[in-house]
Parts: structure tokens; sequence; C-alpha cells
């Protein structure tokens, strides 16, 4: 071989570069997750500004507090955290570093007391609590709704969905976009031939609880394609299709980068990258669209909360005006706490969550608690003991 | 076998010839495309990360964490940065002594079944799967002991370990039998030709050896997310404590969708490259001294 | 035009065997050989003497093209085999490899082949032959190489199941099996026993009715056995190129050297 | 390596030199020393039997309630119903994941072990002499990249690349009935055959420097022969440098299935997580052995799921060692990796 062939394959190895120069470029310029122009006009139901609620009954701080927590838990709150986190790490010079590994993880990682706090968009049930070392105190901190976005170029409005719909897709029953059902409830718009890529959670996720859970109470179609009730609704779902992205950001990543994708995941998520997300039909029969408000109306109706807070409200509110698919997510902390400091930090920081905290939740698209729930959670940090005595005056 | 025929005529008629250069050519430039579709794709992979992380890295990537709102622009990976420095360094700490250790046993002191056995099971341990080792940290430490960058430290110093030994070994089995011969004849003890001869003289290899593990090692993810689970906003440097790693950040990165995070983990991957890459051209460099000392 | 060095008679087949004109060879910078002028007449065996590093080899390598395979490599001047200039642009090295063969100072078979597979292998890859034909030519080829008798029960066992003198003639039947018209080769008995010398002597003497071999030999008595004309090569002083100082009949060269440093070296006064 | 100092000092103290008197002292030092690096070369065995034997108790638990071998005769992986199916079915099969890491294998493998050979003969036989060095270093650097990173480019670089000639197999060969069945659409761009392919690229630098040392190792006197002969380049190769190296070169591709069987992050992120079972087509979703763990291993909260991962990484860590020692075995020593 001489000199000169020897150039040709130096050539020749420059070569694969040049496509995908054009495609990195193009894919700086476009991004992942844009499918261009932002969901719909915004329904009148959710023009407007967002109030803060202003709650102001916490807890006293309580003196001696550690410097750091260590969190881990849902990604459904994930974005809501680090606002709380950043925020308070300022106020209050304490860092809440909270590893966004999902619901499953966070409580795995309080039944193995490897974090100081576990956080869940579904509450811990008997037989987690069973599994862990000791009591634990459970309070919801936020709410927000869990939309089906999708990834259709041409379509920049709000689908509209039912339950059942849903359910058929996610249960592989609907392959194809332009699927009569689809279209049924689309009249007025031209849904492409395209196939449809499910995406769904790989990881433990109390997105995927909130969200089954919703297709449990409105398809059969999914109930049965899934094999009962006690199948069809989990953090983790045996999956019949589809594509598992890690996380929120997993799911949301997956959707942006197939034309034709589809998947469930929190409010913030979608509107931080612009997808595209469906409007829900509620058990009133309306077709709503996912925001802080119609999350707010989904719960607004509830006055009889269990004293252990534990309550399902996905899908249960009869309000025209509610958004069906709306989660709460919970704090999990240990009852009994035998570490002075960890134990004020943890008080500190929740009552911050629970006060100051709802005020800035809508900034992030996330729905403030109401206010007859909030004052239930300020109660349960109360019950947070060291050696026995409350820790919280 | 015909008679001698005038060669002058047969040089030229070999039949065939022509087919066989032309498979020959064929084949040749077949190698030739094998060889260029592997530098494509690393040249491939190395400009797209350099493409998309250049855009990105900035000394303020270098110096500050994450915003805490990951759909917001700017902050870097400075948490990961120094928090792979800490584990890979303690494991680094861990795996060296021990790896030289193994080393000088199997070459110096061994014998029969057992030298065999560990030289045999170091290899092995080399082909064991990252993830394997972390679920057995997981399992022999974070059940007992939680989530920690120490933790983390465990497991890469288990991945590096088997590496560094295999290259000990390596560089002294080039010691020369007459040095040791040499030094026990003078009335050194076997340690003290061991500690006095034959580690100075195989120093750079090892060195080169320590420095290939350790860039395998800072690049290492799936262990850590079992063992070391991450700390994606803050500053950790205590490795008692959950730790945010390079590895890891650049991995939650990669996966969301959030434009402004994804563009912080191009700029955190081509971070990651290059202390990879420096750590491997400068091993080089001491290999090639190595070499040439023992031509 | 060879003046310097008188050739033997002049028969007609003489345009046949190999003439080395002016050839210089190099590596790199350092000149191994120079001025090289060399007659191998046809169908007889040539010697080639010389203290160890004067350049034997290097000219045996130049002759089939070989040399210019070490980086660095550079020859100047002709070499013509039957005529045909084996430096022509247009001519192939491979071609000019099958049309003279080649055996080497140390038996070197294929280990993974067959004793049958390594004598047939370089008309495998020639492709001249059809494939019912290579059985016979195996044999034709080991049996020049008076090996047949003993290998011809297993064939098919490896070529390193052979001894060391086997294994040369294997080598030497699997430079012949492709039907060469030269034979060089490189101090083809330098590994071997005494035994297993004298019967590769006598297979070269054998042969040389139908080939013309050029041999390297380092032996001066295995020159006189094997050889009809002897050419003694050597150097002045370390790192001076190698030199043929004298070339004629084998007779002549060990019998009547004209140069005193060839009767030096044949009486075993140098070297 | 050579040879001769290969034994070290034991290899000397075989052959009694005529050793100055020691002092006690020294020699209790002596023996110290000897025991301790005796002890740090027990820990490679100890961490070997300690990996088994703690993968081995974690997965017991699932073993003994399922029955040792029914997590590899079922592809049924459901967590979520564990506690509701006790009795019923294993829903902790993992033949899916078993057949995510053979295909993915052995795509990778299909791909790299001929570009990976034709590498290192380049880099040995065909290149310029001067060029060879500069390029095996580069062919090395493609080791040296981590794996996280392949993973990252796979998803944003790869995938929009392969996605028009994956569309046009889909479209084309996909359609034909059964023998088209594997190369079925519709191609999401996550699937079995990208975590291949960037398999492949991972394994490729460390089967092509196995492969150039053993070829390196072919004694040039043999390649001397096959040219001597008037072999061409690639018929000097053919000859003389491939079959010899033909145990080295499976070696190596041991060596890189070792590797392709065990890498979790770069194949997690591109390989489309679907765990419930064997998907049909290479261009479909699947998971990994290694990628099921790495994705529900840290949350793992359901009856047995935790012992189950256990139980998988159990039979990895088995695949993995079966493949090593063969590996070791076949290549023997002297080529580093």
């Amino acid at each position: 071989m001489g000199d000169r062939s020897t150039g040709r394959s130096w050539f020749s190895v420059m070569l694969p570069a040049i496509p995908v120069l054009a495609v990195g470029l193009s894919a700086c310029g476009s991004g992942a997750g844009s499918s261009g122009v932002p969901s719909a006009t915004p329904s009148p139901l959710c023009a407007g500004v967002n109030t803060p609620p202003g709650h102001t009954n916490g807890v006293a701080s309580v003196s001696g507090g550690a410097s750091s927590l260590s969190g881990a838990g849902g990604t459904f709150v994930a974005p809501m955290m680090s606002i709380w986190s950043a925020a308070y790490n300022t106020s209050d010079h304490v860092q809440v570093a909270y590893q966004s590994v999902g619901s499953g993880a966070g409580i795995a990682q309080v039944q193995a007391a490897t974090v100081d706090f576990g956080e869940s968009d579904a509450f811990m049930t008997d037989s987690d609590i069973a599994k862990a070392k000791g009591p634990v105190v459970q309070t919801p901190l936020v709410q927000a709704p869990v939309v089906v976005a999708y990834n259709l170029p041409e379509i920049t409005s709000g689908l509209h969905f039912d339950g059942e719909t849903v359910g058929k897709i996610f249960a592989g029953q609907i392959t194809t976009w332009n699927d009569p059902a689809i279209k049924k409830l689309n009249p007025n718009v031209n849904v492409p031939n395209l196939p449809i890529a499910v995406v769904h959670r790989s990881d433990g996720s109390g997105t995927t609880f909130i969200f089954s859970d919703f297709l449990t109470k409105e398809s059969p179609t999914w109930v049965s394609a899934l094999g009962g009730k006690d199948k069809s609704v989990g953090k983790t779902i045996a999956w019949p299709v589809g594509i598992g992205g890690k996380g929120n950001e997993g799911v949301s990543a997956a959707v942006g980068q197939n034309s034709g994708g589809i998947g469930y995941l929190e409010l913030s998520y979608a509107v931080a990258q612009n997808l595209t997300y469906a409007d829900v039909k509620n058990k009133a029969g309306s077709f709503i669209q996912p925001c802080v408000k119609t999350a707010a109306n989904a719960t607004a109706g509830i006055t009889d909360y269990p004293p252990d807070l534990r309550i399902d409200v996905v899908d249960v509110s009869t309000d025209a005006d509610a958004y069906p698919i709306t989660g709460l997510t919970w704090a999990l902390v240990y009852q009994k706490q035998t570490d002075a400091a960890k134990a004020a930090a943890l008080v500190n920081f929740f009552n911050y969550v629970l006060t100051k905290g709802q005020d800035v939740a809508a900034t992030a698209d996330y729905t403030p608690l109401g206010a007859d729930l909030q004052k239930l959670c300020v109660g349960q940090l109360r019950k947070i003991t060291l050696n026995g005595t409350p820790v919280a005056a | 076998m015909t008679d001698v025929a005038l060669p002058a005529a047969r040089f030229r008629q070999r039949p065939a010839l022509r087919r066989r250069r032309t498979k020959n050519a064929v084949m040749t430039a077949l190698l030739l495309v094998a060889v260029a579709l592997a530098l494509g794709a690393l040249a491939w992979v190395l400009v797209y990360v350099g493409i998309r992380g250049f855009s990105v890295i900035s000394p303020s990537f270098l110096t500050h964490n994450p915003p805490g709102n990951p759909a917001a622009p700017g902050g870097g990976f400075f948490n990961g940065i120094a928090g792979s420095l800490i584990v890979v360094g303690i494991a680094t700490g861990i795996a060296v002594p021990l790896g030289v250790g193994a080393a000088i046993y199997v070459v110096e002191y061994g014998r029969g079944r057992l030298r065999g056995a560990i030289r045999f099971f170091n290899d092995v341990l080399i082909g064991i799967p990252t993830i394997v080792t972390g679920a057995f940290v997981y399992a022999v430490w974070v059940t007992r002991f939680g989530f920690s960058g120490f933790a983390g430290s465990i497991a890469l110093a288990v991945v590096m370990l088997p590496l560094v030994a295999r290259t000990t070994e390596e560089m002294l089995r080039l010691v020369p039998t007459e040095l040791r011969e040499g030094s026990l004849a003078l009335g050194a003890t076997r340690s003290q030709t061991v500690l006095r001869i034959c580690l100075p003289t195989a120093l750079p290899g090892i060195i080169t050896g320590g420095m290939l593990a350790v860039a395998r090692a800072m690049g290492e993810t799936a262990p850590l997310l079992l063992t070391v689970l991450g700390n994606d906003l803050f500053t950790q440097l205590n490795p008692l404590h959950r730790m945010e790693t390079l590895s890891l950040q650049i991995f939650s990165n990669a996966v969301t969708g959030y434009e402004q995070a994804q563009a912080r983990g191009w700029a955190g991957a081509l971070t990651l490259i290059a202390i990879v890459l420096i750590l491997t051209a400068v091993a080089r460099f001491f290999g090639r001294r190595v070499q040439v000392e023992n031509v | 035009m060879f003046a310097a060095h008188p050739l033997p008679g002049r028969e007609a087949d003489q345009v046949d065997g190999l003439s080395i004109d002016r050839l210089s060879a190099w590596f790199g910078r350092h000149k191994v050989v120079e001025d090289m002028r060399l007659r191998a007449p046809s169908r007889k065996v040539t010697a080639l003497i010389g203290p160890s590093g004067c350049g034997k080899s290097t000219v045996l390598r130049c002759v089939n093209r070989m040399h210019e395979l070490v980086p660095g490599a550079r020859v100047q001047g002709g070499v013509h085999f039957g005529g045909v200039d084996v430096y022509a642009p247009d001519l192939d090295a491979g071609s000019v490899r099958s049309e003279i063969g080649m055996v080497f100072q140390r038996p070197n078979p294929f280990p993974t082949k067959s004793i049958y597979e390594n004598a047939i292998i370089g008309v495998r890859i020639a492709r001249t032959t059809p494939r019912g034909r290579l059985m016979e030519i195996a044999e034709t080829a080991l049996s020049r190489a008076q090996l047949w008798d003993e290998v011809k029960d297993r064939l098919h066992k490896p070529a390193v199941s052979l001894s060391g003198g086997q294994q040369q003639r294997l080598c030497i039947a699997r430079a012949i099996a492709v039907d060469p018209s030269l034979l060089l080769m490189d101090e083809p008995c330098s590994a071997l026993d005494p035994i297993a010398t004298f019967k590769i002597e006598e297979l070269i003497r054998a042969i040389a009715d139908r080939y013309t071999v050029v041999i390297v030999t380092h032996n001066m008595h295995q020159a006189t056995r094997v050889s009809d004309y002897t050419g003694f090569m050597t150097i002045e002083n370390a790192g001076d190129p190698g030199r043929l100082v004298e070339f004629g009949a084998t007779t002549q060269i060990f019998g009547a050297p004209v140069n005193p440093a060839t009767e030096a070296y044949v009486s075993g006064r140098v070297g | 390596m050579s040879p001769a100092s290969a034994g070290g000092i034991a290899a000397i103290e075989r052959h009694p030199l005529p050793i100055a008197l020691r002092g006690e002292r020294r020699r209790l030092g002596d023996s110290v020393f000897g025991a301790a690096v005796a002890l740090t070369g027990g820990v490679v065995l100890l961490v070997l039997a300690a990996m088994v034997v703690f993968l081995v108790l974690q997965g017991l638990p699932a073993m003994r309630h399922y029955g040792f071998f029914s997590s590899i005769t079922s592809q049924r992986w459901a967590p979520s119903e564990a506690s509701a199916t006790l009795s019923t079915p294993n829903p902790y099969g993992i033949v899916q994941f078993i057949y995510g890491t053979v295909l993915t294998s052995l795509i990778g493998m299909v791909i790299a072990v001929p570009l990976a050979v034709g590498a290192a003969l380049v880099i040995t036989d065909v290149a310029p002499r001067r060029l060879r060095r500069p390029l095996s270093s580069l062919v090395d650097l493609l080791a040296a990249v981590p794996s996280v990173v392949y993973g990252f480019w796979g998803l944003f670089a790869l995938i929009p690349a392969i996605r028009p000639v994956v569309d046009f197999i889909t479209s084309t060969l996909g359609t034909v009935p059964v023998i088209g069945v594997p190369f079925g659409g519709p191609f999401f761009g996550v699937s079995y055959f990208t975590a291949g392919l960037v398999l492949a690229i991972m394994i490729l630098p460390i089967i092509a420097a196995v492969c150039r040392e053993v070829f390196r190792s072919t004694p040039r006197n043999e390649k001397e022969a096959a040219v001597a002969l008037g072999a061409t380049r690639w018929e000097m190769i053919r000859i003389a440098v491939l079959p010899r190296a033909r145990s080295g070169i499976v070696g190596a591709s041991l060596i890189g299935l070792g590797r392709a069987v065990g890498e979790t992050i770069a194949v997690t992120m591109v390989i489309g997580n679907a765990v419930l079972h064997i998907n049909p087509s290479i261009f479909d979703q699947g998971a990994t052995m290694s990628s099921v763990i790495a994705n529900e291993f840290t949350e793992a909260t359901e009856p047995f799921h935790l012992e189950s991962l256990f139980v998988v990484g159990f039979w990895l860590l088995i695949v993995a060692l079966v493949v090593n020692m063969l590996a070791r075995v076949v290549v023997r020593r002297g080529v580093s990796l």
C-alpha cells in the first residue's frame, strides 16, 4: 500500500462526520422536545392569573436544624422540589438534596432508611409501611395534573381524548393515529396516518400510579387487557407495548424524539418542553385542558379527608371544570426521629413548603393545596417526634 | 509440470493473476473500509460531542452547580466534577495498593496453584459487568450504611483493582531477572529487593496502568447508580454522604427532555471526554517511555 | 562487459540464466551491497559464499524482490532472469516471486496446515491448476523433494509433525510445486543436523537438472559439494557494503582462486 | 514479558543462590511483607467469591419462593403483579432479558468482529509503517470514550442518522411475511438494533486490540514463506496470518462478547426498556439483563422485586464468568485489556 491510498483512507475517515455535523447542527437548532407552538389556545378555564394562596398558618421554626437534608422520590414533583430547595437554601441556608429517582425509589429509600425523607405520588400502603423501619408520617405537598402529551407535528391544539381511548392506546389496541376511535373524538382534526409510539415509565412511578388509576376507573379495555383491577393500577405496570423512559424526564424526551409518540407526564414537564397535550374527558363529560386551575378544581369539592391524609383524588370530582387525571404527591418522613438536628431541619423545611412554598407552586405549573387540606398537612408535621416528644412547638 | 519453457514468456502468462490482483485490491479496500469505519465512528462521536459541548461549556460551567429549575439555562456541573474527583480519588487509594500488592504476590512470591488462580481470576474479574459490581456493593455496603460517595468508591475500587493488578504484573515481569539476582546476591532480602529494585524499575509502567484505570473509573456510571445515587443540585464533598458524579450527572441530564439540561449534559460529556483523554494521553506518554527503556 | 569476472563457456541456454548487473542495495542509508555483477547459468547450481554480513542473503532477496519488503530498503541496478527484467515496471512482484522460488534458513512450513496443504499451497493461490490435479502435483513435488516415501501415508498430518530436515524438504517441495524456473536457497541447511543436511544436498544435486539454483551458504564444504559455480563476496571494513570479489567454476574458486581475499577465505585463514 | 524474567524472585529461589546470612529482624520484616502481599492477592479471589455469594444470598428468597429455575423458564416480568399472584405463574421471568442481552450482543459482534479484525490487520500488515502506531492509538481511543457518552451520542446522533435506513428496511424487507418479522416496523429509534450498534462501536476497540497482538505475533518467516510463493498481500494474510490467529480471534471476540453482555448505561439509554416480553423485531424495544437492573434497582418496592433483580444479576454474573473464563482460556495469556 502506497502513501496515496492511505491518503484516500484518511479522507474516507472523515466522511461519516459530515452528515453528522448536519444532524448535530439541526438538532441544536430545533431541540428535542419542541413541536413548535405550545398547546392550544388556552381554554377560558385556564386563562387569567393564578393567585398565590398565601398560607401563613405554619408551625414555629425549630432551632438547631441540620444544614443539609437528603431526600429522594418522585420525578413528578422534582421541578417543584428544585425550586423549593433552591429558594429554601437561599433564605435558610439549608441544603435539601432531592434526587428525582421515581416514587418507587422514594418509598424504597425510606424503607431502607437511606434518606432523610422520601417522596411519592402514590402514598405508602400498609404493606409498604410494614417493610419500613417504623411508622411513617405522610403529608401531601402539592397537587398537579398528569397530562397525555403527544408529538404530532401538524397538530398544535389539544386533541380530545376519553379514558377508554387512552386505555386502548396504552394497551396496544389502537396502534395508528388515524384510528376511528380517535377520529370520532376529534371530527374536525386531520389526524395523520402515523404509527403510535407509546411511551411509558421504565421505573417505579407515582405518575404511573395516578395515570393507571385513571385508566382503571375509566377504561374497561385497559383493565381487561392487564388482567384485572389488581394488575391495572400501580407504580409499576406490566406494559403490553411501548418504550420505557426513566422518569418524567425520560418520557418527555422519548415523546419529543418520536414523531407519533404519546406519553403521560406531569404538566410542568410538558410546559417546559413545549409538548402538546390532550384535553381529557372528565366525569361530567367535558373535555378539559390540564392547568393549575382545572387541577385545583379536581380537589375543590373534597371535605372529608382521612386522618392519615391517604386519599385517592384521581378522577373523583364531578365538577364540570375539573381535570380528571390530577394527583397529590406525598412527603414520607419517619415519625420517630432520632437525630435532633435532622428532625428540626425536616420540620422547618416542610413547614416552608406548606406555607411560603405554596405561593410559588403556580409559577412552576403546580397547583397549591387547598386551604382545608393544607391545614391538615401542617397538622401532620406536628406528629413528628424526637425521642417521644413532638418536634414542632 | 511441463518441461521447462522459456521463462521469459511465462513471467507474464500466469493466468488468474489479474483476478488475484483484483481480489487483493478488493480485500485491501475492505480492510481500509474497516479502519475508516472505526475511525469514522470515533471522529463522529468526538466531533458531535465537541460541537454540542463546546457551545455550552465555559469557565462558569466548571465552577457552578446546576440551576434549581432544570429548564433554566446556565449553571454547571461543579458538584459532579468535584464528586467524581473525590469518589475516584478514594477508589484509587483503595485499588492501587491492593492491585500492586496482588501483582507483587503473583510475580515475586506466588507459587503453584494459588498464583495461577489469582492471575486467572484477576483477568476474569476485569470482565465482570460493572452493574453487577454495583449490585454487589449495594448488598454488602449500601443496605447497611446507605448511599454514599464512599460506597461508590468501593465499587470503583473493585472495577480498578484487577486493571491495576494486571498492568503492574506485566510491568514487574519486564524487570530483568539479573536485577533481582544482583540484589539478592548482595544480601538484600526479598522484600528489600521488591521495594528498592523491582517496584522503582517498574514504576512508570505502574503509573500508566493506574492512570488508565482512573480514566476507566471516571467514566463508569452503572455501579454508581446503585451506590452513590446522586445529589444533583448541591456540592457535597463529604464522601460519607450522597454525592453527585460527573458520569451520573451526564446520564440524568441526557435522558431529560429539557433542552437546557441536555445542553449541560453535552458540556458535561465534553468535560468527561477531555478528562479521560488527557489521562489516557498522559498514561501513553509514560507508557512509551517504558517501552523505550526496554528496547 | 563482465571482464572482471570471466564467465564460464557460453552455452546455448545461457539466456535462461540469472544475470545481475551493477546491483546495489540499501537498508535506509546503509549500503549493504555494491556493484554486484553475476551470471548464474541455467540448470546449474551457483553458490554464493562469504563471511556473515557480506550481503549474500540481500543479493538473493533482491533477485525475487523480497528485499523491497523491508521498510526503507532500496535497490539499484538490474536483475534479469531468462532475459526478463525482474524490476520491469509493468511486472508484478508477486509473479516474479512465483517464477523464482525461495527456500529459507529455517524450515517455515505453515504450522496450521497439513503436509499436503503445505505442498500445494503455492499452486492453490496461483489458481492455475484444477482441483483434481492437486494431488498429482503434490506427489510430483514431494517426490522431487525426496520426501514422498516418508510422508505418503500421513499427508494430512500437520506439517509441524515432521522433523526439521523433513520440514525443510517440505519447504523445497512447496517451492518447486509452483514450477518455478529459478530456486533461491538462503542457507537452507544452517538449522539442520549433518544427516538432514546431507539429504538436502543430495536433493539439490538431483533437482539441478530441472532448475536453476542459487544457494547462499557459509559452509564452504557444502559449496564444493553441491555447486557448479561459486561467487565469493566479502566486505573490506566493517560498515562497508559487500562486494563480489571473485566468480568462477567451483573447482576454480576452491582450487585456484585468483583473488588473494578469496584464497584467504577458502583456505580458512579468514572468516 | 520476556520468558527469562517471567518467574520473578520465586523462580530465582527455586534455583537456590548462595545468599548471605540475614538478621532475624530483616527476616521478620520480610515475612510480614510476604504475608501482606499474599493477602492482597487473596483479595482478588475474595472479591469474586463474595460477589457470587452475596448475589446468591440476596436472590435466594426469590429463588426459593418461585423455584430455582423458574425465572429462566418464563418471560413475564411484572413486579406489579407479584403480590397479586403469589400462587400463580411467576411474574419475574427473565427470558426476555437474556434474549435482549444475547440479541444485542450478537448484533454487536456481527458488526464489530469483522471490522475489528480488519482494523487490526490494517494496523499490523497493511498500513504504511509510520502510520501503524497512530492508527492503533486512535482505534484504542474508541475504548476510552465512556459508556454514558456513547449512550448520549447514540440517542441524539446515531438514531436520527440510522432512522431513514431502518425505515427503508422496515417498509421493504419488514413487510415480507415470516422472514420479514425480525425486521418489522415501526421503528421508534430506541431498539435492540440501536443498542447492538452502540455495543459494536464499544467492543470494536477491545477486539481490535487483542487481534492486533495476535496478528503481530505471526512469525516473520511464515509471512515471508507466503510472499516468496508469489502471494499477494491478501493471500499472505489468508495463508500465514489468519489461520494461526484463529483461536486468538475467537478469544478476542469472547472478550468483546463479555464486555457486550455486561455493558449497561449505553444500552439502557438506547434499547427502549420494554420489559414485559420478547419482541420479535430487532427494531422493536426491549431490555437486557443489565438494563433492567439499572432501571429498577433503586426503586424495587414490590414483593420479591429487588430479590428478583438480584437473581437477574446472578445470572448475568454467571454468563459473564463463563464467557470471560472461556475467553481467557482461549486467548491464554499475553494480551492485556
